[in-house]
């Protein structure tokens, strides 16, 4: 009496999950001993046959390599499986934050105008990171010596905050609303401005761009 | 025949344990430890609680109701059959059959009979350990006998041959966005108030203007570059925007005699 | 439009074959971008319940355990996927299963209350090796003199053992009074000294050693 085929086949199946590789039909031979009455090679290679059907429509297919038989994930489904390993979101540095935030609140403007208000040079890696994410561009360059390139935001960055225009950024007078609505916000919230001078309600215009500094 | 049968399990099951080959010729009856099994005996336990469990367990005694002289002689003989054939004991073993001895003695005085609480039964300290030891060598062997991994159960796993490489990118909130404004704004304004004065001219702007009016063929003389017109910042902020280009290497300075004027070109 | 429940189902088993352990409902639900519709927690649960199901009568079972969800052989399918490889698996000594058991119920435990109750001196090697295994962890100090270490278990304690809380371990003996002497002896503990070993497929069993004196 040899084993019953559904064993069979249920025994190949869990053999092929819990390897390690791809198991060739030797090792699946192997795995029973020759006092058990073994199965026959053409035995296993039914049992993969049958296998391999009851895979179908599945999320898991038998597949034949080079060393062996496998299962493994079909391919449809890599979008979701390797996010099992995507690892969590990076998030921005400071000087990326506040990149950001001028070249929204500030449009245009240029590089130099950014490190006039940080106080600090800009490394050519923040705006090209926020270039890549498609949330900044080059609008023109300014009329000045040197031709220095203005930055602005996109339309991806509009849609990346559900904005639909600049009009609906939030402004520095809501600020204080926010503190109070949420106390525990994880930023070190400085002090209101005592002068928030040209800015007002509404995003910068262009032409608004070196106010800031001007009324200290 | 008894003894060979025990003998050769043993050894069947720890074919890696150390015989040791001294003849012992007098054993006390109720051990039944061969000889040459004594090490592997020995070690078979996990220390004096261990040994005294079993021995308890072997003449169907319970654990409540020791008799303490009995156990204590047994215990001793062990203990001084181990030192007959030098096997290293450890030192708890020592300090039990002091317990037992003492135990034994106390047994022998006589005691209040109205007094019957368990506080007062010498033996109630090693009666305690001996259960609580018991219950957690149970434990011990419940958990060896659970399912367990890479023994009875086996992790499965499918490859995913193509992985999809998802770089993740950073998610802020609009608010968040805000925030950076608001406290850059108000460095800006920190920043302005400890110089008196508004640095108009930026060392890097400075840098692309000057990059852009020199040449890379012909020298320009430095001291062109400085215009007193622009104060003594602007000369100042012209010196660093040089010394920034020269560190990027984006310009060369050549000043062909000492003290004589330096020039600078752009790098080819 | 959710997403179709057998959809669902097949991308959970896939994700679940393809991770290199337990599987959290937090994990599975990442697997959804937010912009797509995502399953609600409570369709990933009967995802996980429908795809339980349709393992019965398989050599493989979903299983929850400590940090989540996975997919394991069955433990009747043992005897033939344990010939897949030729080591053994790895033993155990009594002194580490006892320093386990101690520190699995009594934690948070120090090392000198482990020799209390042991009546032997604990070698480090013992405790290195359990923290090795990453079964048990230092979880603080007691605020005695000396300050030592008390240890606990971890979650990878729980899913070796196939164990979803501490609250599955087996119950613990009662301790008893002197003074109620009971004639009936509860104790099983010496297994019957009948030789077990080496026959064919079974599981090898922790410890034989003290089964030697007992057949004498």
């Amino acid at each position: 009496m040899t084993m019953d085929p559904v064993k069979l086949k249920n025994i190949i199946e869990a053999a092929l999950l819990a390897a390690d590789g791809p198991v060739s039909v030797d090792r699946l031979l192997a795995l029973f001993p020759a006092k058990e009455q073994p199965p026959t090679r053409d035995d296993v290679n039914a049992a993969l046959e049958t296998l391999g059907g009851d895979l179908e429509g599945r999320s898991i297919e038998l597949k034949k390599v080079a060393s062996g038989y496998r299962i493994q994930v079909r391919s449809d489904f890599a979008p979701w499986i390797s996010r099992l390993w995507s690892e969590r979101p990076p998030r921005y540095t400071r000087a990326q934050m506040e990149t950001l935030a001028l070249i929204a609140y500030r449009q245009p403007i240029t590089r130099g105008e950014i490190e006039d208000i940080r106080g600090v040079s800009l490394s050519s890696n923040i705006t090209r990171s926020l270039l890549e994410r498609d949330w900044v561009r080059v609008v023109g360059q300014r009329d000045v010596p040197g031709k220095p390139s203005l930055y602005g935001t996109t339309k991806a960055f509009l849609d990346y905050f559900n904005l639909k225009t600049l009009k609906e950024l939030p402004t520095l007078a809501e600020i204080r609303d926010i503190d109070q609505i949420n106390p525990e916000l994880p930023f070190d919230l400085m002090p209101p401005a005592a002068d928030t001078g040209g800015s007002g309600g509404t995003p910068a215009k262009g032409e608004e761009a070196e106010d800031a500094p001007e009324t200290a | 025949m008894n003894e060979q049968a025990t003998e050769q399990q043993a050894q069947s099951e720890m074919p890696f344990a150390v015989v040791q080959g001294a003849p012992v010729t007098e054993l006390p009856k109720d051990l039944y430890i061969p000889p040459d099994a004594l090490e592997i005996f020995l070690e078979a336990f996990e220390g004096p609680l261990d040994l005294l469990l079993y021995m308890i367990k072997r003449q169907n005694l319970e654990i409540l109701d020791i008799p303490i002289s009995e156990i204590t002689r047994q215990y001793v003989e062990y203990i001084r059959l181990m030192k007959t054939l030098r096997l290293e004991l450890a030192a708890e073993y020592l300090v039990m059959a002091a317990m037992l001895a003492e135990i034994k003695s106390r047994m022998l005085l006589p005691r209040p009979v109205e007094s019957e609480d368990e506080e007062d039964d010498p033996r109630a300290e090693l009666i305690r350990r001996l259960q609580e030891y018991e219950r957690y060598k149970q434990a011990s062997e419940d958990i060896d006998r659970l399912q367990r991994m890479e023994r009875d159960i086996f992790p499965t796993h499918a490859e995913l041959t193509e992985r999809v490489v998802t770089r993740k990118l950073p998610d802020i909130a609009v608010q968040e966005l805000l925030i950076a404004f608001k406290e850059v704004l108000a460095r800006a304004e920190m920043y302005n108030h400890h110089h008196i004065q508004r640095e108009t001219l930026s060392v890097r702007e400075r840098m692309s203007n000057m990059l852009s009016t020199l040449s890379a063929d012909n020298f320009t003389d430095i001291a062109d570059l400085l215009d007193p017109k622009e104060g003594r910042l602007g000369v100042v902020v012209t010196f660093l925007a040089i010394l920034e280009l020269l560190r990027e290497t984006l310009i060369v300075l050549q000043q062909s005699e000492p003290y004589g004027p330096i020039h600078v070109k752009t790098a080819a």
